[in-house]
């Protein structure tokens, strides 16, 4: 069967708020707390919700962090106010450019959200262009919908069964762009999310900061639609695509194995109390399971060697699942002997089960009160996986992709009465046509021609949709020296410290250093400091970006003429950076070099 | 209900007609989005009528198992209304399952529902305070509590006017409501709905409502009715008990804060009020000649004066006038918060000299109430010496400091 | 004044007559004791004239040697006036040292006192503001600032409305008010004063309130007059601005809490109200014909409707037709907190529908005041677009959570 | 010239607060407090009241302790309600009782008070009686007024420039009766005071607690009238007023012989810095003064042992008025060389001044920036004094009475109008009526009737006031054991330990006595034990309560005889003591000693 591709990209605007008149960024710490629970009755939901049903089975309790930049519409204590014009006019420019349909109302609905990164316990959402296409190298990809919706709460952490939410980007306008499934592959699929990128980049009423763009990617090829969330680099969404692939071909060997050994049955599937068999063990991962739980097995029959032997990683799907319940400790018998156990309590354990040599066995040390609800959600994965219905919504993890949820039914949808139909008069025609979204060729074109620099660095910034970063840049420090930074220096920091800087942060930089008049070896020289520092003025004042003088050049070579006067021309450079972590300016550090050599 | 298949410019949709007015369709579309269209704008492929279930219609229902039964009477109003995630009607919600699903109430409690009327608080008028009361009165008889779900427009005028009707109650009469309807997740009709219940199991001797003490979920408190403001038009915890700290809160299991009126053994209930009575806001520029028109014809009237209740002097011959009429004349404050002070300022001596009558500390709305009952049931000639009585703790003795309410929390 | 020898049963008090009216004689004995007496219990054994000076009279004066020279208007009230020790009778304060005498005030400033009027500000009328207004205009063209001490009952209407008539300002506008009056060693009056000569001695280009911050002494809040209201009828604290916290402080020192408009060049003063418009309390049992009655005549009405802006469906006709008549129908809460929000529930949706305005988080008396100017500065097709548009910064962007601004001050 | 001596006494009533709902008791501790300071213009005050300059000069703040018996009335944050109509129904029957001539109208008044025990800056106070007089051993005493008035707030500590008060006090309703100057010597003040006093306790609406009885008397002997404020026991005003005519007379001779050196003037007392003659000092206040001020000397002309000198003290009236100001460090050459000074320089400072031998010399520790002031002060003073017009407000210190401040001029008072004037009618007469306030004879003859206790203890309970205290007792104890423990031991114990206790405490010992059943030795030993551990609990607990067995008691006495072989019956009771702190039956002990003896 065909691979089918599909993406939602979503960018944040920095127009303001979507249904209230806060900032969008925050400027403050933490103004106060509180918390809420979210409900919604099992009637209700019926047998439509699977992922509501999962989130309100946990019952968490969710903390809200008020931030300076959000008021009591964000609380939920306030009806939405009326929409952003500015963010309608852009979402409205962007179906434009993308060849849609535009309504002519825009009609907000709620969207059920129950795991509680919306206060509402629902998102805002409006569909403001319909059936548009975006043409690509490969052809035509369809659009089926341009929306406008509020970006939900930013999950700080989970402890114990209170989720803390920070209401700061709760709110966020946010446009979503949904094509159709007519993505053929990863390098597709990256050339139109960047693509759409440009034209919404470019409209200049995007946010700039990490989390500001952010694709959903929908895979399938022929075992179910998986979902994955989240995927906030464009590099990565070609990852996970092959991820995604590589996994499912390989559930599907892993499936026939076991279906040729006669599948599984839920009979054989019990998880039982084993503690016992331990009560000696020296294993650390038991023995600290055993303090607060008991440790439980099962057969998984048939499944020998589907666990985890080479390619096949089905004891990765449950321990998945376990985990996504807050349940770490997970083992099975592809990888046992191992966890500190020895082979003879194993063997004790597979004894008790009745493993024979086809059979896995499963281990989970957890709390007994869930046994028999972890039970079922466990033979019901594997049941599924045995279908071959791969479809679920899954995360990016590094160029993996992880378990989040089962795929939601579809959504859960009511009409947001407190937002009344908002007529896209002329008015709002008017905004729009003002904001000109482009292409990328256009784009990079454009920068070649303003700021001359090379076509490839143009190429990139345009594709990695750095643009206003640049523009920002180019105006502190020279253009080129800018393209440099960005296309070479930069990614390489982040490579090397695996930190990605608020771009912020990195202008106020450059801002301080034209300030400063530091020359090219100066800045990068702090922006090296930065990375490591985290701070502007920590790395401004740090005394590595005090440049060498001539003087302290000499007398550094000199030193080591005295120890190596091997030394060539070539090599001096390297090994003045041996001896000091100070800048300097290669080109007189050879001046020098010529100069003491002369003198010897 | 209609389905129907439209062009809109280059698109086809197919959806469930919602709403068609004013040159104007609302079309529920299969992705579940409502799109709204010109209908010069949109060409229809199709038309179809389908049938479609309406859930508008609620009857009495009882469930649960627990001992104690208590009657929820649904008056209407956000708390007892939900919308029909199809068509976005709202509709009243009957089923206690739908509130109550998950929650220990029903193995702790029976509850009985029972639908009173359907309105928006705000349409209620004296005539719908003794209806209910006369219902209230009749649940009374055969449950140990009584929860009334209310709009939280005017719950503090129909609790109060509850609270003065009844003299003396067999069970807790507890009104609730919420701020944010019953559909929302995040609705707090649920918690208070709970905290109600378990009021209602207690043996209070007073009418109360039972809301969100602060904007986070889990602390319910239970307010005096009769000195209860709605103090926020759209916050959780927008009922304050003016200058009294709550009865009792609620967060799992109820505690009572201070002193309250115990149940009594028989029930004494009074249903009869004066609904010529008006409530008057005084500002500058309120003129003499219109003063005269709001007051004429009305038995009483509870004006919200400015500072410690005064007026413009050209007012006051209109007050002795009518007061000399028989017409009773009360001064409140618009400030909400304090004690009116006749006796501070000439303007206040005037006023006492022309015939007004001081409510003190009482909340505007609730002497407004008071009013209309002691007009309703009482002699004339004892009106000004009750008005001036701590009947149900609507008069407070003493204003204690915010600060003081705030730590005896 | 009469001084009295008289006999009261076995006693002989000597002492000046101080009132003798309606059968009772009260004289202020040589102890120093006011002493009241039924005249029939009382046989005079001597009485004679006697002359005595009137402090009633006020005349401008000027004093201080400071740069800044700041104008204070009296205009009545608490704060301007003091009792007369000897016969209780209240007179105004105009010299500035009995005011500042002992602080470095007069080192500081040049204050020059004028009386404008005497009325304790319930009496004042629109007429009034703006005479006031004019007043301070003129003032405002030699002064580096200008107080106006004003009677706290009605001053943040005449505040606001001297905010909207003064569209651009060259120097502050600072009201003061008191709650306990000046002759009371514990009067606020001078902390007050003291803050708002100092507020007035800056930059700030609006029209703001200057009274306690809380009951201690130490910390005079500086509120924007038109998101003022006193919310208390008695605690010196007792004004606050609706939604957002103090423009400054003063605790010795001009602290500026918060961004404000600063003074301009040139003075823009527009002194033109339509006194036709009125402030109506919604409540149940308002039937259609009296409301109908009180909107009759008016150019505008503001209503203080029920939670989020609503009145009863009844009403809902009659405000159709005044709307369409000419009349706007402006909506506000009387929760006093939050915005209207009229397009949460149908009531909403048909009031607007009706042709009703929504204030939002205006504070309704504020608008009641807004819509005076509207209607007499602007042509009327402009007064919906503009009643809607923050002026003066009346209308609050965010409703932001109160505990917010507590922690923001 | 004859002495006269006139009181104030005030009584504090049960019946609730005067101006608000607020119950006179306090229940809980601070709730909050608030700081005000009091204003009053200088040309206001102007040459009419020096106590309130005096206060105002100090220019202190005031802080607040909110009681929970306090509200928005006592902060000064609302007006007064109604006053309390059982009071007024008390003070008219009082007044009555008293004969006065009762107003048919009663007005308030407000008095101005700026030390801050009132929040208002004033005390309301109106007059219900006039023009009364009470029946004596020594004849009539005219009573002028009977007032009704609010109680202070009570002042909790003075530090810096701040004064802290508790509200728990503020607004008591206090019946004042002010005697005519028909007193002629301490005994009869004392039995005045008395008598007034059982007026006003029998009726039952006086509070009991310790200071809820205070005295004023005014002193004069022919030198002006000295106001003596808060004397609270009747045995004090005995005390203070002998202590006064002698400090008069003292002052007397004192001024004679400066007189008859011809003086004091002006321009020879002059405060100089004199700190440069100590730099070396080893005196301990010397040098800690000069760590925070300077030493200021200077001559007293003509006052050489009159400072301290037998019984001419004239240094303790400059040290007192000093001590006012808050300045401690006060010195004078009767009492040097002293406080580690040496002679030498002592010396020298008297060089310095050109001190003759008639002359004294005084010497203060002071901040340098008061001088000028405190010069003044003192002059002023001596000046007064040296004139013999003695006419000032002095309060008691132990049988003593200090310099509290200026004599108040006429009251500055004026009318309470938020009050309005109180028709005395036929309700209030009424109940006035209800309330019977009895003589000194009749609480007499009551309690020997009804409790069959000796008159010498009746007249005792009669005249210390402690009739209710009696009462109580009495239903708990016996009630000859109750007059027992009223009129002695209470009494021994307060002497012993110096410590009042609360009534309520003493009381609840005997409640809880009632109910533990403990014989009449165990009870006094528990509140014995109460008056050192000031707990009920822990009184009852102690061991030492735990009464000796007849086992015990006879081990014990064996033990004694042992030693001492030569016992006798008579003093065997005080060996036993000797030897336990536990309680014993003395009758048993006897029996005991009789036994062991006849064993022997």
């Amino acid at each position: 069967m065909d691979t089918k591709i599909g993406l939602e990209v979503h960018f944040q605007l920095n127009t303001g708020k979507l249904f209230c008149r806060c900032p969008v960024e925050q400027t403050q710490d933490e103004m106060f707390r509180f918390r809420r629970k979210l409900h919604i009755s099992a009637s209700e939901l019926g047998n439509i919700d699977a992922a509501a049903s999962y989130e309100s089975m946990r019952s968490r309790s969710f903390e809200y962090i008020v931030a300076d930049n959000s008021c009591l519409v964000e609380m939920d204590e306030e009806p939405p106010k009326s929409p952003n014009r500015l963010a309608l006019a852009t979402a409205i420019a962007v179906s434009r450019s993308l060849g849609c349909d535009v309504m002519d109302h825009i009609t907000y609905m709620r969207k059920i959200v129950i795991d509680g990164s919306n206060t509402t316990g629902f998102q805002r959402t409006a569909i403001v262009g319909i059936n548009g296409r975006i043409e690509t190298s490969r052809g035509p990809v369809r659009i089926s919908t341009v929306c406008l919706e509020e970006d939900a709460a930013r999950k700080i952490e989970e402890k114990n069964n209170v989720v803390v939410y920070s209401l700061d980007r709760l709110g966020i306008p946010l446009i979503e762009i949904s094509t159709e499934p007519d993505i053929v592959d990863e390098e597709h699929a990256v050339e139109v999310a960047r693509s759409i990128g440009y034209l919404v980049i470019s409209t200049g009423n995007a946010r700039r900061a990490v989390d500001a763009v952010r694709q959903d990617v929908n895979f399938s090829m022929g075992y179910g639609r998986v979902e994955i969330k989240g995927v906030s680099k464009l590099a990565q969404i070609r990852d996970v695509i092959r991820y995604e692939r590589e996994r499912q071909e390989n559930l599907r060997i892993a499936v026939d194995t076991i279906r040729s050994r006669g599948g599984i049955d839920r009979s054989s599937f019990k998880l039982k109390d084993v503690s016992d068999f331990f009560s000696n063990t020296k294993s650390k991962i038991i023995r600290n399971g055993l303090e607060s739980g008991r440790i439980f097995a099962s057969l998984l029959k048939n499944m020998a060697g589907t666990l985890k032997n080479g390619k096949l990683r089905m004891g990765k799907e449950i321990a998945d699942l376990v985990r996504s319940y807050g349940i770490k400790g997970v083992m099975h018998s592809d990888e046992l002997p191992g966890y500190g156990l020895t082979a003879e309590e194993v063997e004790t354990v597979y004894r008790s089960l009745g493993k024979s040599e086809n059979d896995a066995v499963l281990l989970i040390v957890m709390d007994p009160a869930r046994v028999s609800f972890i039970e079922n959600a466990i033979f019901d994965r594997i049941q599924k996986i045995m279908s071959m219905d791969l479809s679920e919504t899954r995360g990016p993890s590094g160029d993996e992709t992880v378990f989040l949820r089962p795929m939601p039914g579809k959504d859960r949808m009511y009409p947001e009465t407190d937002v009344p139909v908002i007529e896209v008069g002329a008015d709002l025609a008017a905004m729009a046509s003002s904001i000109r979204p482009r292409t990328y060729g256009e784009v990079v074109q454009d920068l070649v021609k303003t700021y001359g620099i090379s076509k490839q660095n143009a190429e990139y910034i345009a594709s990695e949709m750095i643009l206003d970063l640049f523009q920002r840049m180019a105006q502190l420090i020279d253009a080129r020296e800018a393209a440099r930074m960005i296309t070479q220096i930069i990614p390489d920091l982040e490579r090397k410290t695996g930190k990605v800087l608020d771009q912020d942060k990195i202008l106020r930089l450059c801002q301080r250093s034209k300030e400063m008049q530091l020359d090219r070896y100066q800045l990068e020289k702090a922006l090296e400091i930065l990375y490591e520092k985290n701070s502007v003025e920590a790395a401004l004042s740090d005394s590595r970006i005090r440049e060498l003088s001539r003087q302290e050049l000499e007398d550094l070579i000199s030193d080591i003429l005295n120890t190596r006067g091997d030394a060539t021309r070539n090599a001096i450079i390297a090994l003045i950076r041996e001896r000091t972590d100070r800048v300097f300016d290669p080109r007189m550090a050879m001046e020098c070099f010529n100069e003491v050599k002369n003198r010897r | 209900m209609e389905r129907a298949l439209l062009r809109y410019r280059n698109s086809v949709i197919s959806g469930l007609i919602i709403n068609e007015a004013n040159g104007v369709i609302t079309v529920k579309s299969s992705n579940g989005y409502n799109m709204t269209f010109d209908k010069s704008e949109v060409e229809f492929i199709e038309r179809k009528r389908e049938e479609y279930a309406d859930h508008r219609k609620i009857e009495a229902i009882e469930k649960g198992q627990g001992e104690k039964r208590i009657s929820v009477l649904a008056t209407g109003g956000t708390i007892a209304s939900r919308v029909d995630y199809e068509t976005g009607a709202v509709s009243p919600v009957s089923d206690p399952e739908l509130i109550f699903g998950g929650s220990d109430i029903l193995t702790r409690f029976t509850v009985a529902v029972k639908p009173v009327m359907n309105e928006f608080s705000e349409n209620l008028k004296p005539a719908d305070w003794i209806r209910i009361g006369e219902i209230v009165a009749r649940e009374s008889s055969d449950s140990d509590g009584v929860v009334v779900a209310h709009g939280t427009d005017t719950m503090s005028y129909t609790s109060s006017a509850l609270a003065f009707m009844f003299e003396a109650m067999r069970v807790p009469i507890i009104f609730v409501g919420s701020q944010r309807s019953s559909d929302r997740p995040s609705s707090d009709s649920r918690e208070n709905m709970e905290a109600a219940i378990n009021f209602a199991g207690t043996d209070i001797g007073e009418v109360a409502i039972s809301m969100h003490g602060t904007t986070s979920d889990g602390r319910i408190s239970l307010l005096r009715a009769v000195r209860s403001r709605k103090m926020h038009t759209s916050r959780r915890d927008a009922f304050e008990s003016i200058g009294l700290p709550p009865i009792a809160d609620y967060d799992g299991i109820v505690k009572f804060m201070g002193s309250y009126r115990k149940v009594s053994e028989e029930m004494k209930f009074s249903p009869k009020l004066d609904e010529r009575v008006s409530l008057i806001y005084f500002h500058p520029g309120l003129n003499a000649d219109d003063f005269e028109n709001m007051i004429s014809g009305k038995h009483a009237v509870v004006i919200m004066g400015t500072g410690l209740g005064h007026t413009a002097r050209d007012l006051i011959p209109v007050i002795k006038n009518a007061s000399a009429n028989g017409t009773y004349v009360i001064m409140t404050s618009q400030c909400i918060y304090g004690s009116t002070g006749l006796n501070v300022y000439s303007t206040g001596r005037e006023l006492l000299a022309a015939g007004a009558i001081e409510a003190g500390n009482m909340v505007p709305e609730v002497a407004f109430v008071k009013a209309m009952y002691l007009l309703g049931q009482y002699p004339h000639e004892q009106f000004r010496d009750l008005f001036r009585t701590n009947m149900r703790g609507e008069i407070l003795d003493r204003d204690v400091p915010e600060e003081t309410l705030r730590i005896s929390r």
